[in-house]
């Protein structure tokens, strides 16, 4: 039997064709390690938009899975593990595998029709081209087939199975109890007793043989992280979002009203938001962006918690509304999953590029809110807090969130709802003027106006896109009171409350900050604990707050002598901190569609600290 | 949900409303003579008229001459954005049952920019009241062909003559299979006031096209329509015959199915189609339409469809169930927790 | 402008084309069983059988699987905004009278987000072959409910079935004045390839409606069209008595005007409706329209429509001169200057 | 006889109800000054949209000309002149004279009921509140209506003739000759005789009565400006702008194409291209921005010079279809008339604050060259170098201009286009790549790629929203790819060519420098040529290219101890020059839909110095 060894963290990833399950298998897997108490995160990666014809390069999906003892910022960049269910799949995800890294490879699926299809002009798990990592190149599917084969399934069926098989193995491979998946399998195919079975045949097939075969020298084992206690579950970035708004909708409580329509990567925001009409939240799926947002500012002025989700092409047919909801100064969040631009771009990978638009995109003098989430569990609090600054400042707000935080899923510690703090929503009921009349634009101490619903007698009242007068909201044309209203709606969101940047400098002398915001949060997170590990000082520092910025951010930036801003955009939030601060900060710039990685980090700032010590 | 009556839900004042009542403060500012001063009086009646709160109202308009109606309107009132007033309504429709809401709209805002989100209001056939105001012109920018201007118009922007073929409203309208279809005129405030009384009435998307003359950028546009010695007006009444002017009426050729105009004495009284607004098939409809012709010298006017049909936000509605108040974070509570969860 | 065909000013190919020399190099990404195979096989026996050189051809298309068409087709095309082809196309045409503009689109990207543009082509009557694509669901976003799809439809954003009643493309288009209108279906090849070069043939707006069944996300949405028990495609054509299925034929009730169907030997051959797709009068194709039912178990297939109207691009185009090469400076020159001047 | 005192400069305002054909009168007293030689900058007022009932404040519209001996900036802030046709007029313009100021009024309006309108207690004509101002109340209506009793005209249409006489009174008062104005009336009113006659006889008993009354002590005389030599029209600035356009497309020999949608105040460019058939352009009023960027997009694909022009909501509305311009990398011009904001906001008046919404307000990384217009026939410059770099450079380029440029008019020395540089669109014709390949994206020196025109046997090709490979412009997922391609289109505008920024700075050792944008250029000029004249130094420079940025333009900056930046929004270049080249810049904003007042930002630079000074 093979020996245990035991190691604080792991990245493993599944790959094969669309048609082969790895979503299922790498979720299942994230599953186990839950309840062994891993931390983990985790990131599932769909082949873009059309499927592609079966075992090409195009059409792999793939899920990624990093499991550890402590604390999981990310998914992890090199996969130490790559299990790959055909060439396609080796062929696409070698590149990123660790050097040495253990590879399970489906040889069944290296026919030479496979093997051409994907430009490979011999068959690499036996031409020795893999010998710089542990190859286990073993018949997935012969042995799957075999081990279902009283089951009397199709050809086809029966070798679907496989990934089960697959999962058994990595069951066994990292010391996990099979009971588990076991059940899982009992209850997800209860109606299907036949595929059922078959399906627990092949995992338990693929444990056993794990135990049997003497093709692994050693196991691992990742002993359970010291996650902070209280009650967990797994959460990806949109569900948590989707949660986050109702909690807040519930903590105000206000209905919720989602208006959307559909748009990769944001769609999974309208999916859970649409299967919770049971919590009283309406959904509206709408002709398109445009008439998304209107109905969402439309239901807010209704007296909802109006909310449209999309992502950046939605969010520039957005614009013009944003700009109405600016003048009505009613309550709406919109969230923004951000994908890969410009244009349709890259519709299923990550950037952080629409921070800008987000800020500054609108005609006019258009000020709101701008907050970011980072991470796959934060989205619950990014939205929380969105919904209640625009519930008590009457303003639509900006969530972004990205493809990364989105898609990803990662250990959440449930929030106890009744702790968040309540939202007073202050709907107006009385005439708030002389002689009993109501003015919709005098504003309380927060410069907020007052939110008046139909149905209220005496309040009737019309707003609209054109200027108006400040105090009674009629139009005017009068230049002073322009000017008026352009200050006093710009003050008010300046005057939001936000907590102060924190800083991470463990050492207290660091010389170099980095800064970033969104979903970087992970990857720089990870760097700087390896850097750190590896001796060197340096100091972090996270914006959940692009607008405004809290007071102390000027302060921060001056303090170090180097400010390095990595974001997946080409310097976005650098234009921005220069600007406001007048800080030479250095912009580190990835515009992949994907994650930072952290290696890359790790390395560019260890050369940034130690030219720094040296100058 | 089973409500009829496009007011179900709407509570009613307990005071009757007068004309006056529903006026706001504003100065009404559109020219002298233009036709919207007729239908804003019209259209200030029939809302006193429904019996229902006047805080209970809506009116929601886009950009444009016609869209400043919610101004003088005291009432609740948005001023969105140019043909956006669709959307926004059918928001506020979805939210909240105890609310009529209005659209005010015009042949630019509605069917220019704004087409699209008409059309999905009444396929989708959301409880709204939707006026059409149609003086065949952009007024607002100051005259430019609109979508509804006849082929040939000549504007600033077409100084050659427009080479754009016009949109009908109603054929656009029943194509899109809208479940309340009607046209009216400023000029005629009784028909007005039924039309709009019957459109509020309705449970659903309610069309109203109304002609409205803009004195300024497209003067006489309906003049054809006001003769009084040969009346153009072919008015629509369920159950009745269709006939109008002097001895005119519809009928329809049983071979080819097509209506055609004749002269009621030479025909017959008995081939006179007579009007089925109820007729669940919009075919007939949709051919009374097409007896609206270019350039305008007649048109019909008066409901050309009313039918029964599920209510969009009504069914949307339905399928929402939102937990008591005392359960509500509990209820979300367990959302949130969700099934599979672990302990550390 | 008196062209009538809609390849009119289109330059001739040399050597006749063949499908092959219409495929691109890209290697096609439907997913297997996707109708868009069979579309495309059609669309390229019929843009080769037009005769017309390859370079002339443009194919613009939006966004959603459907649109990925132009990647597959060895001429020149767009790849545009979802929603947005009829515009781009729309400018291609008014720019040149020699190019053979088509649109490839979806019912989500022609009927949801774009449908102001679909109805604005349309009515204009600009000369552009439209094909959209109708599977009824939204596939390259995986899979929820579009305008097409039958109320009650059960996606992942309508988990309780959707309460949207849905849009007909053809209603819709014949409601905004559409000059031609067809329908075909993936699977029957000859009447995909009738239909387009009917489409292509027509001069002005050509919209072809092509249920195309989507595998994965709405598997089986028009099998019952598909039955060869019990035909249910009621094939129009142009000056023949529509019949179909097992002595099945359409009927016109002669006092309603309504169409129904019956079976011939019942009725009697001469009360069969003869199709008249020329009829100046869109009535009856509405009529048509309307046969198709919810849930589907029947639709006419074929030109619902096919009538001569004035042609948007070509009548701007006609009003537009521009100057000779060798005058061109020297007029804007006289028109820069102005008449009021003034030299120091 | 009145004695003539001779002027410099002169601003006069006529203001009057909607219907009393003021814009008309101004546009006559302009061409009057043609002739006389001044130089003048004109700006009309309309009431706010909607025609607001006869005589209130609401409905007044008002015509500026500033007419003078040399380089006239502005339309000037404070008239010297005030013509008031009613009450309204008077109400609406009477803050805005100069103290001391001239005021002719027509008594015949000042009825009770006319001045409760407008809120007047009393008649301020002759209440002694005018006491301060040279005051005409003169009954114009009666006298015009008796001037022409001979022409039966109803009582309407003899009181229409007032504006007339009020014309031909200020032609004595200026010292003009009336010969032009009757001829102008012969011709405009030909084939109206009576009409024609009848205003003729106003024109003349107006110049008549300044002549024979002994009201005015004295006449002036503006004398000639010294204008540049050569050949001068009147020119708007929506006219230049559609001028420009068109003298592009002819030095590029390509048709010229617009799609637009109507908005104020950008209206007018689509009204000039549609009445320019016969110079062969096609325009398109579409149904809405998005399909009119769309068409105008397409016509670029198919070979013409695509243009779109609109106003702020509009800009909204187009901002996807921009992102897909700079995908495509084709040719498109588009113009920006910025109104005030946000929302519909004040859609008459003039603001800049749409700049950072055309730099930044796209999602991903979209950049593209951004021109600003900074006069009336500037907009001709701005067009032309618009159009050349969008054709040069494969680009969407947005031009701004305003509604102060737009509207205003100024006199213009017309361009010999034979001049104008030549633009070549170099389309493609023949391959480019290995095997008779055509790469729709393979790029030239200027980074540009190849614009192949359909119809072009052998260059089929497709191009799309997603990203493309590299060279060949296929669909590419590849991370690294992506990244090259948004750092190959952000090089392309980094590398456009545009000239350095020149610093005006007289007496060469100015300490401030007043850095402007877009039609700004005139009140800064005329702020700045002020100070000097007060014999205070102070350096200015203004930039047309606000993306890219001229190379010198960081050293410019730091040259000077301070910068003051003038903008009409909340400080957008300012955030931008700081951002790009960290130096203090100091923000000077008005909001107020109105051009920033030379009184006020001259009094505030002289503040400004002598603190400077005294530091
Ligand atoms: C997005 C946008 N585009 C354009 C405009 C300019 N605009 C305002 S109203 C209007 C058309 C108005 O026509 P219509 O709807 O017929 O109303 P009317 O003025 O004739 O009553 C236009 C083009 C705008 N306000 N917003
Ligand atoms: C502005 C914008 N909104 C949303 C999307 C996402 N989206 C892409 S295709 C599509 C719908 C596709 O449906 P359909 O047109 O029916 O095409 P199909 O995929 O079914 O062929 C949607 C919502 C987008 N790309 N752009
Ligand atoms: S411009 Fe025409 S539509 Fe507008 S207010 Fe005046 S008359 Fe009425
Ligand atoms: S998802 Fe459906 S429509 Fe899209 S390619 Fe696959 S089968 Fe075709
Ligand atoms: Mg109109
Ligand atoms: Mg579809």
């Amino acid at each position: 039997m093979a020996d245990v060894a035991t190691l604080d963290r792991v990245v493993i990833r599944f790959a094969g064709d669309s048609g082969d399950g790895m979503q299922l298998t790498g979720d299942r897997f994230t599953t186990e390690s839950i309840f062994v108490g891993n931390d983990f995160a985790t990131f599932p990666f769909y082949p873009a938009e059309i499927r592609a014809p079966q075992g090409t390069v195009a059409g792999v999906s793939s899920f990624q899975l990093h499991v550890g003892s402590w604390d999981i910022l990310t998914p992890g960049d090199q996969p130490d593990v790559l299990v790959a269910m055909n060439p396609a799949a080796l062929r696409a995800n070698l590149g990123d595998l660790r050097r040495g890294g253990l590879i399970i490879a489906d040889t069944a699926e290296f026919t030479p029709r496979n093997l051409e299809k994907v430009g490979y002009g011999s068959n690499p798990l036996t031409d020795d081209s893999l010998a710089g990592y542990e190859l286990h190149a073993l018949d997935l599917t012969g042995m799957s087939v075999r081990a279902v084969e009283q089951f009397h399934l199709g050809r086809k069926d029966a070798a679907r199975t496989k990934n089960m098989f697959a999962l058994g193995l990595l069951t066994w491979l990292f010391s996990r109890d099979p009971a588990h998946n076991l059940e899982f399998l009992d209850a997800k195919f209860a109606a299907h007793p036949q595929i059922r079975d078959a399906n627990k045949a092949a995992y338990s097939a693929g444990y056993h043989f794990g135990e049997t075969t003497e093709s692994f020298t050693s196991r691992y084992h990742v002993p359970g992280a010291s996650l902070e206690r209280g009650t967990y579950r797994q959460v990806t970035g949109n569900r948590a979002m989707a949660l986050g708004l109702m909690a807040a909708a519930a903590r105000a409580e206000l209905p919720l009203f989602l208006g959307a329509y559909p748009i990769t990567p944001a769609t999974d925001v309208l999916v859970t938001l649409a299967e919770a009409k049971d919590q009283g939240v309406l959904t509206f799926q709408a002709e398109d962006e445009i008439a998304a947002i209107g109905a969402a500012l439309g239901a807010s002025y209704a007296g909802h918690l109006g909310v449209t989700s999309t992502s950046g092409p939605g969010m520039a047919l957005k614009t013009e509304m944003i700009g109405l909801a600016v003048m009505l100064e009613l309550p709406l969040v919109i969230v923004d999953v951000q994908r890969a631009g410009p244009a349709t771009g890259l519709p299923t990978k990550t950037e952080q590029a629409d921070l800008l638009m987000a800020l500054f995109g609108r005609h006019g003098e258009a000020p709101l809110p701008v907050i970011a989430a980072q991470s796959p569990s934060d989205c619950f609090d990014a939205a929380f807090d969105a919904a209640r600054i625009a519930l008590e400042y009457r303003t639509p707000v900006i969530v972004l969130s990205d493809a990364y935080c989105a898609n990803g899923a990662e250990p959440w510690r449930i929030p106890d709802l009744s702790t968040l703090p309540a939202i007073d929503p202050r709907i107006a009921t009385a005439p708030n003027g002389p002689g009993d009349s109501f003015q919709p634009y005098r504003r309380d101490e927060r410069l907020a106006r007052p939110w008046a619903l139909p149905g209220t007698p005496g309040l009737e009242h019309r707003i609209g896109g054109l200027e108006k007068a400040d105090v009674t909201g009629e139009i005017s044309y009068d230049p002073l009171n322009h000017e008026t209203m352009v200050r006093l709606r710009a003050a008010k969101i300046d005057g939001i409350g936000v907590p102060d940047l924190a800083v991470d400098d463990p050492t207290g002398d660091a010389e170099v900050l980095v800064v970033g915001w969104g979903s970087t949060w992970g990857p720089i997170g990870a760097a700087a604990r390896r850097v750190r590990v590896g001796g060197r000082r340096v100091a972090t520092a996270h914006l959940r707050h692009l607008n405004p910025l809290p007071a102390n951010t000027g302060d921060v930036l001056r303090r170090y002598r180097t400010v390095l801003v990595p974001e997946m955009n080409s310097g976005q939030l650098a234009l921005l901190l220069r600007a406001r601060y007048l800080v030479d900060v250095q912009s580190y710039t990835k515009v992949r569609g994907l994650p930072i990685s952290i290696g890359e980090l790790e390395a560019d700032l260890i050369t940034l600290i130690d030219t720094q010590e040296a100058r | 949900m089973t409500a009829t009556s496009g007011l179900a839900g709407v509570p009613l004042a307990v005071t009757p409303l007068t004309r006056k009542d529903l006026a706001s403060d504003q100065e009404v500012r559109w020219c002298p003579g233009c036709g919207d001063y007729a239908i804003l009086a019209a259209v200030q009646g029939a809302l006193a008229d429904l019996g229902v709160r006047r805080e209970n109202l809506v009116i929601v308009s886009g950009i444009g001459c016609s869209s400043r109606f919610p101004y003088y309107m005291n009432t609740y009132g948005v001023h969105s954005l140019h043909g956006r007033a669709p959307a926004l309504a059918t928001g506020i429709a979805l939210a909240r049952p105890d609310l009529s809401v209005w659209v005010v709209t015009g042949d630019g805002d509605a069917l220019s920019i704004g087409g699209n989100h008409l059309v999905h209001a009444l396929r989708r056939n959301v409880n709204l009241t939707i006026l059409l105001f149609n003086n065949r012109i952009y007024s607002l920018t100051k005259g430019q062909f609109s979508p509804t201007s006849e082929r040939g118009t000549v504007t600033k922007t077409s100084p050659e003559g427009s080479v754009d073929a016009p949109l009908d409203p109603i054929t656009l309208a029943l194509g899109a299979g809208a479940t309340f279809v009607a046209r009216a005129i400023d000029s005629d405030r009784e028909l007005l006031a039924d039309v709009l009384g019957a459109a509020a009435g309705h449970r659903g998307a309610a069309l109203v096209e109304i002609y409205q003359n803009c004195p300024i950028f497209n003067d006489g546009a309906f003049d054809a329509l006001r003769r009084k010695d040969a009346p153009a007006l072919i008015r629509l009444r369920h159950g009745e015959p269709i006939t109008f002017g002097d001895g005119l009426g519809v009928v329809r050729d049983p071979g080819t199915g097509r209506l055609a105009v004749a002269r009621v004495a030479e025909v017959g009284t008995d081939r006179v189609l007579v009007h089925d607004a109820h007729d669940p098939d919009p075919t007939t409809a949709f051919a009374l339409a097409r007896l609206t012709d270019a350039p305008l010298t007649r048109a019909p006017v008066g409901v050309f469809r009313a039918v029964t049909a599920p209510v969009f936000d009504d069914d949307a509605r339905a399928q929402v169930r939102m937990p008591a108040a005392s359960d509500r974070l509990a209820a979300l509570q367990r959302l949130v927790t969700g099934p599979d969860t672990w302990t550390v």
